[in-house]
């Protein structure tokens, strides 16, 4: 049973089809990465599978389950983690605030008024691994505004992967990171790879191409080609469309 | 947070403690009652900016209308005396005197009320959350206004105060001591509630809400639960208010008085614990003196408030305790 | 002998003087804030007048009149009142201006043995059962304004009247005072709301049912965008309009200006009385204050007289019954004229029709036409019991 | 049905007088982000100006211009002084500091012009009444209030829509930094929008000064009500704030006019009366309850 499900999705705004007609089969356990040029309709996909917009048409399915109406809230619920392109941290908190209340959120509802949650090991272990996971342990303390920029991107990571997802969305994980931040990031969706399905949105090229299972692409709001990396890699239209024009 | 700091907070907080229960001692030493009745109102708003700052400060929901449900308790424990005076029944209950009866209803009269309005004001967010809150406190107002029966906007007087389990509470020292006390568990509650799962999820959606809905939280839920919270500690405080002061008008619900507990919650710091007290205590002296001091009292009152929003965003507590807490 | 005469003599002098320099504190809790805040100033100024006259002193004894805002709001009142009687140990209590601040404050003030003189309000409560040898009205009891203009729309012969007045209290007890004295047809009562400012609607309607006159109970601002409206409509060319002293005073018709002319109220007192001790108050309040006295100014100065009075004499004591003997004789000449208390400590006065007319220098100025009730006491004294 | 229409002429009129003060408050806030209770107090300002100016001189005219001015002052005096330095900060802190203002103004104007209510009468000119039907003659100033109210929505769209400024202003509602990269100074074109907002406020102000009282507290009386109608159009939106003061003015003159009579058909008068009368107090904050709640951003929502 494919992981995610896109079928026949369509989303408008406007005369903007900025979503036409994508279908879409995401496998199980696969790292399937989403490319695009700009304004191809990256953020739009990603806000349809999150439950942010609505589609005008269409259905999307996770799981054989159709969630197309489900709210953001109870697709997170069901094992959909995201990470954020624009960094989206809880400020004031510390890091392993942030990724404590991912667990606390799987562990199901927060209606705990008295019992001080920073003192909940049944909280505090397993967001204490995921910020192991990601090589983030010793930075648990620190406020996220005193994070450097690769920091909060991998901490947006851990706090992904500590609700423990069946699927993962990466909204361009390495944006902004320099080179060395990258490859470790790099580094670490490879170890990742294989146990989570992964959706990945990038532009880094470099790192799709070493990362994907299979490679879909988007152009102006449809999915143009989908398949492994060799094969998009050699696509005459991809080529044309979008490889091509940026080379 | 420094080791220096902490050490100095604890002291202040120590210090505040032995105040305020010296307070009465000492004033009484002095032949001061007033004192007493002033500290007393100090306690009641202290509570309520308490309450007000778990939605304020913590969920970072701006509510114009929470003078509605400090009037509301108030109300209730005024309807109850004035039943139990005229030997008649409201909705099939007899009036009643007793405290331990009251005051957990007027808590529950405004909680309910909160959790109507709250549930419809959430829906909006922004300045129409401000103003929606606002919408809903004057309709209260316009009603206790025009309910005749409860005596309008002329108020409703209550003959003595509630009784406490069956015991007169007569003397100004003894209600003292039970609003401390009350304050005290209303601070504790809520102190707890902020660091509990519940708070680090208020907390959090205030931060970031799209972050919070993306996690799995419905922020919708645990704001209304904070809200209606908020409004039974409010119908707390004007259950000893109407106690405090024996009267209870429409006034009590005034927009105006919306925004004094705003003040009172800002002028102390948000986000902190010891703010809102500081802030009702900074705001009531401040106020009350002023306008001992000169008729034209708004014209340097004004002017304070401004500074406080333009300057001190972090209140008193904040600048107290400078770059130490956030 | 004459040791013992001298010092008899000396402690005579002693009390003499320490009664004498005794200083009574009057705790003067009024509104000065808020749109409402001129009937507080004027009241204010009318009594520091009075005290002003003597020399900072009311009947002999020389008084310290402390003032503060109750900014309308009946806690605040109440906390102003409790911090006079703790902490400044005052005993002797005016200047409430409106009825729910005090019915919020007086409970207070004569529980604690505290004696209350009111200038303005007189609620009706404190008028029947829950009226108190402490407490005084020197002005009216409420529904005596309704009731006097009552009488005058009986007395100008109208059959059918409009009534309005605001939905509260104060305005639903106006209809009822009206309506006592009045005794015609009336076609409808219409309640406005509290912070209404645009009567518009009312007035259409009021237009569709034709009535002889109307009477309408706004104080305040709302009174004067009330008249303004009223003019500007053209129906105050076609139906009288009878009002109650609040809805028309000297501060209202200014600000109204022609739209105020030819309208009626009722009232016990006016700027040209012409007794001599209004003179005297008219001329020493537009010396003292460049301004025109305002009825609330008279009733400030009313009562400062009333307890100057009481205080010459019992010699500047409060703390006995003969203050309040005395005070009930009311022993001194009023700016009104005829008073006296009667059984619940509430006025027992005339009434006038007032008329608000051009004056010779384009300005507005309320004329006194005739005597509308004469020794007019109130409907509750009969239920207080003292 | 006469009735009927003058109550609805009515309805119109009074939605147009709130129109004047919701223009100005919707443009601040839809430009600047700035919430400002204190545009009551510019609403006295304007009112005081003007009746001051108009005693003085003996001239409407010049007393239109003094309200005008002295509006238009105090705002930028408050702009600059204050209000600028909340256009980055949380709505929370503009409502305290602007809180704070109405209290700061209600005071200086008992201070300086004292607390007795101002004499502003209606000009001559403007005094009598046109018969707009048969039998129901209607006040000429209350129609000029009207028109004045048409002229500003048409004067406000024509010059957002239309001029440079307006371009400006639109741009920089949506887009700070683009405007500045266009080399226009920010800060100055919020000072004059601002400086506009509370000059329209005056207007306001001296426009129903002659028809309601000229006193303390004016504003605030007028505040709540504007706050409503900017809130039920969406704010920010001049067309919304437009619709939202005709919906109200209808909503509450007809409710007035209408819910007596309504409630004396199953109710006994005195309960009915009492039950109308409440009701038609907390009429329009129904409807934006209900509107907000349907539309929880407003009937025309301003895109971020």
């Amino acid at each position: 049973m494919s992981a995610l499900v896109l079928d026949h999705v369509v989303k408008r705004f406007g005369a903007l089809r900025a979503a036409d007609d994508v279908s879409l089969a995401i496998e199980d356990k696969e790292l399937h990465a989403i490319i695009g040029p700009n304004g191809a309709g990256k953020t739009t996909l990603i806000g349809l599978v999150t439950g942010e917009l609505v589609p005008n048409g269409g259905r999307i399915s996770m799981q054989g389950q159709d969630i197309t109406d489900w709210t953001v809230p109870r697709r997170a619920q069901a094992g959909l983690a995201r990470s954020f392109q624009i960094t989206r941290l809880c400020e004031g908190f510390s890091a392993e605030d942030n990724v404590a209340l991912a667990v606390q959120a799987k562990l199901g509802h927060s209606f705990r008024f008295l019992r001080n949650a920073r003192k909940e090991p049944a909280l505090r272990e397993p967001a204490r691994a995921a910020l192991q996971r990601v090589d983030l342990l010793d930075r648990a303390d620190r406020l996220v505004g005193e994070l450097s920029h690769g920091e909060k991107r991998q901490l947006e990571l851990a706090i992904a992967l500590a609700s423990e997802p069946r699927l993962l969305l990466l909204d361009e994980p390495m944006a902004g990171m320099g080179q060395e931040e990258s490859q470790r990031m790099v580094a670490l969706l490879a170890g990742l790879k294989g146990k989570i399905t992964i959706v990945l949105i990038e532009h880094d090229m470099d790192a799709v191409f070493s990362l994907a299972d299979r490679i879909s692409v988007l152009v102006a709001g449809r999915v143009i080609k989908t398949g492994p990396a060799e094969a998009v890699r050699s696509d005459a239209a991809v080529r044309s469309a979008y490889l091509g024009g940026e080379a | 947070m420094t080791d220096r700091w902490k050490l100095l907070r604890s002291i202040l907080i120590v210090a505040a403690a032995v105040a305020l229960i010296a307070l009465p001692f000492v004033a009484a030493m002095l032949g001061s009652t007033y004192a007493i009745t002033l500290a007393t109102r100090l306690l009641i708003y202290a509570m309520v900016a308490t309450g007000l700052n778990l939605i304020l400060g913590y969920g970072g929901l701006v509510s114009f209308g929470h003078a509605a449900y400090f009037g509301l308790g108030g109300y209730t424990v005024a309807i109850l005396a004035f039943h139990l005076g005229e030997g008649t029944s409201i909705l099939g209950f007899p009036g009643t005197n007793e405290a331990l009866v009251a005051w957990p209803l007027a808590m529950v009269v405004s909680g309910l009320a909160a959790l109507v309005f709250g549930a419809l004001s959430l829906r909006t967010s922004g300045v129409y959350f401000i103003m929606i809150t606002l919408a809903f406190a004057q309709m209260t107002y316009y009603v206790f206004v025009a309910l005749k029966y409860y005596g309008g906007d002329d108020g409703l007087s209550l003959a003595r105060r509630n009784t406490l389990g069956g015991a007169r509470i007569v003397d100004a020292q003894t209600f003292y001591f039970v609003c401390l006390a009350l304050l005290a568990l209303v601070i504790g509650v809520v102190q707890r509630m902020t660091v509990s799962r519940f708070g680090m999820v208020l907390s959090g959606a205030r931060a970031d809400e799209r972050r919070m809905m993306a996690i799995g939280y419905s922020p919708y839920r645990y704001r209304l639960t904070a809200f209606v919270i908020a409004g039974m500690t409010a119908g707390l405080g004007g259950a000893l208010w109407a106690n405090l002061a024996r009267f209870v008008s429409p006034d009590m619900m005034a927009w105006t008085k919306s925004g004094d507990f705003l003040a009172m919650a800002i002028l102390g710091g948000l986000t902190s614990i010891a703010g809102p007290v500081i802030g009702a205590a900074a705001f009531i002296l401040i106020e009350s003196t002023l306008s001992g001091l000169t008729e034209y009292w708004q014209v340097i009152f004004g002017p304070i408030v401004v500074a406080v929003a333009l300057f001190a965003p972090r209140g008193l507590w904040g600048m107290l305790a400078g770059k130490q807490e956030r | 002998m004459i040791f013992k005469a001298l010092t008899t003599a000396g402690a005579a002098l002693l009390v003499m003087t320490t009664a004498a320099a005794a200083q009574v504190k009057i705790g003067f809790i009024t509104t000065l804030s808020t749109p409402a805040g001129y009937l507080g100033e004027d009241a204010r100024d009318g009594f520091n007048l009075a005290v002003d006259e003597e020399g900072g002193k009311l009947g002999g004894t020389p008084v310290q009149v402390i003032v503060e805002d109750d900014k309308l709001r009946p806690a605040d009142g109440k906390q102003i009142a409790d911090k006079f009687l703790q902490s400044d140990k005052i005993k002797l209590f005016s200047g409430i201006i409106f009825s729910n601040v005090a019915g919020a404050v007086v409970p207070g003030i004569l529980e604690a043995d505290g004696i209350y003189v009111s200038p303005n309000a007189g609620p009706s409560p404190f008028a029947g059962k829950d009226c108190n040898a402490n407490y005084y009205v020197t002005s009216w009891q409420n529904d005596n304004l309704h009731e006097s203009a009552g009488a005058l729309a009986k007395k100008l012969g109208y059959k059918n009247m409009v009534l309005l007045a605001p939905n509260y209290q104060a305005g639903k007890d106006a209809i009822t005072g009206f309506r006592r004295l009045y005794g015609g047809g009336v076609i409808e009562e219409i309640y406005t709301s509290l912070d209404q400012t645009d009567f518009s609607a009312e007035m259409a309607k009021i237009r569709s049912l034709k009535p002889d006159a109307v009477f309408q109970f706004h104080p305040g601002g709302q009174g004067i965008a009330f008249l303004k409206q009223w003019a500007q409509s053209g129906l105050k060319d076609q139906i009288a309009m009878v009002v109650a002293a609040p809805s028309l005073d000297q501060r209202i018709a200014a600000a109204a200006g022609d739209a105020a002319i030819g309208i009626r109220a009722t009232a016990h007192w006016n700027v040209d009385f012409p007794n001599e001790a209004n003179k005297a108050f008219v001329a020493g309040f537009r010396k003292k204050y460049n301004r025109e006295a305002t009825i609330y100014a008279s009733q400030g100065y009313d009562t400062a007289k009333l307890i100057g009075a009481a205080l010459k004499a019992t010699g500047g004591k409060l703390d006995d019954k003969a203050f309040r003997t005395a005070m009930l004789k009311a022993d001194v000449k009023l700016t009104r004229g005829a008073f006296k208390f009667g059984p619940n400590q509430h006025p027992i006065q005339d009434w006038y029709e007032i008329k608000a007319v051009k004056a010779a220098d384009g300005s507005v100025a309320l004329e006194t036409v005739g005597k509308v009730l004469e020794n007019h006491g109130d409907a509750y004294a009969k239920d207080c019991k003292l | 049905m006469e009735l009927f229409i003058e109550q609805s002429l009515n309805g119109l009129q009074l939605g147009l007088t709130i129109f004047l003060l919701a223009a100005g408050l919707t443009l601040v806030f839809g430009i600047m982000g700035v919430i400002n209770l204190a545009h009551g107090s510019l609403f006295m300002v304007g009112a005081y100006g003007a009746a001051l100016t108009a005693a003085k001189t003996g001239s409407w005219i010049l007393g239109i211009a003094g309200g005008l001015a002295a509006s238009a002052l105090t705002g930028f005096l408050v702009e600059v002084a204050i209000v600028r330095r909340l256009y980055h900060r949380d709505h929370l802190y503009q409502v305290l500091a602007t809180f704070g203002l109405i209290l700061f103004f209600n005071g200086l104007v008992a201070l300086l012009v004292g607390r007795a209510p101002l004499l502003m009468e209606t000009p001559k000119a403007l005094s009598g009444f046109v018969e707009i039907l048969p039998g129901i003659p209607y006040p000429t100033y209350r129609l000029a209030v009207m028109a004045v109210g048409l002229t500003v929505a048409l004067g406000l769209w024509l010059f957002i829509a239309r001029t440079r400024t307006g371009m400006l202003i639109r741009a920089g509602s949506t887009n700070r930094s683009m405007v500045a990269a266009l080399g226009v100074d920010i800060g100055r074109l919020y000072t004059l929008v601002f400086s506009l907002g509370a000059m329209l406020a005056g207007l306001a102000g001296l426009m129903v000064g002659p028809i309601r009282s000229v006193q303390i507290g004016m504003g605030e009386q007028v505040l709540i009500l504007t706050f409503l109608v900017i809130v039920i159009g969406g704010i920010g939106s001049i067309r919304g704030a437009f619709v939202g003061s005709i919906l109200i003015g209808l909503v509450d003159t007809l409710g007035r006019a209408y819910l007596p009579s309504l409630f004396k058909v199953f109710l006994t008068g005195s309960i009915a009366d009492g039950l109308a009368g409440t009701l038609s107090s907390i009429l329009i904050y129904l409807v934006m309850a209900v509107v907000l709640v349907v539309r929880p951003r407003g009937l025309f929502p301003v895109s971020e």
